[in-house]
């Protein structure tokens, strides 16, 4: 009997038909849509934290050193490779110091490539050297001491550090991901408030089956439980096709971003534990959505005594 | 329950909705369990109010009400759904909910105090034939016509097997023969102990059924049956009728 | 009486209590949230046109040509004098070049502080001199032409066009600016579904009222224009406040933007006619509303019969 | 309008709801301009089903009806509310705006028409006068009695002074006194020309107003004044009344 009553409650239940109001369909459309934008800012804000890792980790650990060629003449190769190999002399097994690697001339062609043209390889222009010097991690070796020394030691040396063109985008990535972060933060607490305002509307459109309710003797938890039971599922639906939605147009992009010539940007793909947060923020809003819902309506059945 | 005690006390109560005027004043009377009684007066003398009053849907504005001989001011709120069941309420409005069918909608108070799904729908089906809407058993409310929803009504008002049955007007849309029908289903259930009140202008019923009447005039209540102790059967009635 | 008659339409008409429906509170939320999520995609969208047409500007028309110390020794200084003033000889008048400027060492310690440090400035290092170049809009310059003649010419000489790290970060805010703008799109097209919902929550919930005006002889036009009214109410409420809210949130982030040190991103700071794009949305959006409003309506009325 | 002319005229009509039975077949009469009608027939014979065709909320499943002389299935949709303004209802369950006050209410029919909002509510508040609710014009229906809400629906029927007026029970929730005086308005009005159809179960109304009957039986309609051709007066009417 009580098992009955307890199957009745919590799978039966449908006195009040919320499932006909309009706001329903509103509400999974809504909760769709905010999953949607939810899922972008969120995977945005993850991509760009990993763009900004990637060009950390690809340039924080790294120095270039650039040796200039000093002067025209049979002999400028010569003097050229002399200095380069005082250079590597001087980095090799300094502390903080991993590994030191000359460039292979058709290397540094390509790099310079942006800056020189195509041309450039052939020509008779001399080259600098690059001396790709990778760093221990955490080596907290000083640079700009480092820079003066080997200037020092080997005029026409410069060291660059990538700092200030880093630091420019890092600022720039860090500053849209804070944005779609709160976005993020903006969209589940405007999901909630839909919630709250959708309950309030089925509260009101069905005001007169309540108090129905209540004069044939039925408790506030059997009220609420189909207003709870009601925002879960669509809660649910509309996150789930919210977040497939989300899905598709990322592995698009992805594909996309693949496909084009965005070669600078690293490729937008997610990882597995990227996609399992994703997946958390249905779930994430149909809880929001059920306490919301319950928490309203108790809320508001006990001011109607 | 105590067969002697009052099932409903009126002590002193008064009523004005918001800041109007009172619909009545001072109103003090009994209803003892068992009892039947007509309420009658005219159109707004208050007859729906009154009965709102004991269907707990309003607070008196001063004075004691005693439903089941407890004090209703002081009822705990949670314990008010297991009071209410006890009362099955004939609306003047009907009140059924529009997208349940016939059965759903009189299955509704039997639903939620937990009853077994399975025996319930047999039981409430044979309700329905009884008060003659055999056909209708499965129509939404908006399917039937305004004498078929009042019968609908009077079913979910009775199958809870109420200690208290209150009807608002419950023969205003249905002929004669109908009527009288719902009036002998009415006297059944009295019989078995249930306390019936039911407001009515229809003069051809109350002329029939000589029920002694609680009378509202001028804001106050008049107990024709109260001087003869509230006899319960209509043979008692009858003397009663005569009294007043 | 004609004109009493409109009148009567275009003012009275509340015979539809569509102001005490919940989901009229729930519109004016939900369209000051679209319209904050919109002015803010939109001001992204075209804050970010600024800063990467800052930069292009900043830079596209513009060369650093880097003359690197030759030797050590007394006539270091002397030696890279003469090349600098070769460098500006060979430099000034060519067509496509507008100004040849050699900066002061002072500024030049300063322009390589992040990679040398302060204590560059005092020191013994001989520090390369740089030349800033600004072209003529539009000349199209042979740069890789240039670089090349420039360094037969003086040996040492690097000419930087900042081209690499132009193109990444005019690709990065080009892809915001995109997302930004579709965004925006989206947020017009879920406003829309929105309004078309809630109207028709509306015409549900009011069927029993909608259906009596018809019987006492209610035309068309007459309660459809109930819907318009206050669809317009609603959206122009809610599209001024998020209109509002956006508008204090951009001017905060202004004031932000300014005192702290993200100085390489250019101050977040609206032009006056960005400000007028960003007033259009919400009355864009009013419109929208008023119109689908209508459009629903009177599609839902014919189809009743 | 052509005083000779049916105001209704039912050619072979039968109505039935979806897939549902038959709620009458071969539904043939007319009601002349000016007449005065009782419809009666048991609960669920299919009065407020008769009524629904007549103010065009539903079309018969086959068969002719003329409204007025038009032919209702050839009226254009948006000439359909030029002809309802004709037509004044009472619908069984009142269908009051409920945030709309007893004045408003009552003045819908005129505001929809676009009329002169001066004159309007003079014009209402007398009607309102007229039925008793001198005390309830500013009262939203939620604060009225039941028979203060029907009073309140009669007016609204009435206030555009219809070519035809329907009546669904318009008494079902008042005493005898106002039922009366409801029946002596409804009776004023049809002298100065409007046509009314009253369908009812009150047999107290039906003995006192003598005015011939449509009475529905099996599905299909008897008219009791057809015989005398139609007469419109109650004193011709009791001549039909003793002939039924
Ligand atoms: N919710 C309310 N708010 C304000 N006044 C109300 C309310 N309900 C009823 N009234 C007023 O109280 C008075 C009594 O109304 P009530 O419904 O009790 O009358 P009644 O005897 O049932 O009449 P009827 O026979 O017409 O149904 C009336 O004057 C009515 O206008
Ligand atoms: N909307 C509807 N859909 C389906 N069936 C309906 C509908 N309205 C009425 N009916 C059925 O049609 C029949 C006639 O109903 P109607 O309301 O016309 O009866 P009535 O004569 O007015 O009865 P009462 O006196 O009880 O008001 C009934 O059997 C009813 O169940
Ligand atoms: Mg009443
Ligand atoms: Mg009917």
């Amino acid at each position: 009997m009580k098992g009955s009553r307890f199957r009745k409650l919590f799978l039966a239940g449908r006195d009040l038909p919320l499932g006909r109001d309009a706001s329903s369909r509103f509400l999974v459309w809504i909760i769709g849509f905010m999953v949607i934008l939810g899922s972008l800012s969120l995977a945005s804000a993850m991509l760009l934290s990993d763009v900004g890792q990637g060009w950390r980790d690809e340039l924080a650990g790294k120095l270039t050193v650039q040796i200039m060629p000093e002067a025209d003449g049979e002999d400028a190769a010569t003097t050229l490779d002399l200095r380069v190999r005082m250079a590597e002399q001087f980095l090799v097994g300094r502390p903080g110091i991993a590994r030191v690697e000359t460039l292979a001339d058709s290397r540094i062609a390509m790099l310079l490539e942006p800056w020189l043209g195509p041309q450039s390889r052939e020509d008779a222009l001399p080259m600098p050297k690059l001396i790709d010097v990778q760093l221990e991690p955490g080596s907290g070796i000083d640079i700009p001491d480092l820079t003066r020394r080997l200037a020092e030691l080997i005029p026409g040396s410069a060291i660059d550090d990538h700092g200030v063109w880093l630091t420019r985008l890092l600022t720039l990535t860090g500053a849209v991901e804070t944005t779609a972060l709160s976005i993020l933060g903006l969209i589940l607490l405007a999901a909630t408030a839909t919630v709250v305002f959708t309950t309030r509307a089925g509260l009101a459109i069905h005001d007169k089956e309540i108090e129905l309710l209540h004069l044939v003797g039925a408790e506030d938890h059997y009220i609420a439980h189909q207003f709870q039971a009601h925002a879960l599922t669509l809660s649910f639906k509309g996150g789930i096709a919210g977040s497939l939605v989300a899905a598709v147009a990322l592995t698009a992009l992805g594909f996309i971003g693949q496909g084009s010539a965005i070669g600078m940007i690293p490729p937008i793909t997610l990882s597995v534990s990227q996609w399992l947060v994703l997946a958390l923020l249905p779930l994430a809003t149909s809880l929001i959505a059920t306490l919301t819902a319950r928490l309203t309506v108790m809320r508001s059945l006990a001011r109607m005594s | 329950m105590d067969r002697k005690k009052d099932v409903v006390r009126f002590q002193n109560v008064g009523m004005r909705y918001g800041l109007g005027p009172e619909v009545f004043h001072d109103m003090s009377f009994g209803v003892k369990a068992g009892s039947f009684r007509f309420l009658v007066g005219p159109s707004g003398a208050g007859k729906s109010t009154l009965l709102k009053l004991m269907y707990l849907a309003h607070r008196p504005s001063r004075g004691l009400i005693h439903m089941f001989g407890h004090d209703t001011a002081t009822v705990a709120r949670k314990d008010m759904p297991a009071m209410r069941r006890r009362i099955g309420v004939v609306f003047q409005d009907f009140r059924l909910i529009d997208h349940l069918s016939a059965l759903d909608n009189v299955a509704l108070p039997l639903r939620v105090a937990g009853a077994n799904e399975e025996q319930l729908s047999d039981h409430v089906a044979e309700l329905l034939r009884w008060v003659g809407l055999e056909n209708e058993i499965h129509s939404l409310p908006s399917r039937l016509s305004g004498g078929q929803q009042q019968r609908v009504a009077i079913a979910r008002a009775v199958i809870g097997r109420p200690d208290l049955l209150l009807a608002d007007e419950p023969t205003g849309n249905v002929d004669n023969t109908i009527a009288m029908r719902i009036l002998y289903l009415l006297e059944e259930l009295n019989k078995i102990g249930t306390t019936v009140i039911i407001a009515t202008h229809n003069e051809a019923l109350i002329s029939r059924f000589k029920f002694p009447q609680l009378r509202i005039e001028d804001g106050r209540v008049i107990d024709t049956g109260a001087e003869t102790g509230a006899p319960a059967s209509r043979t008692t009635n009858e003397a009663a009728g005569r009294g007043s």
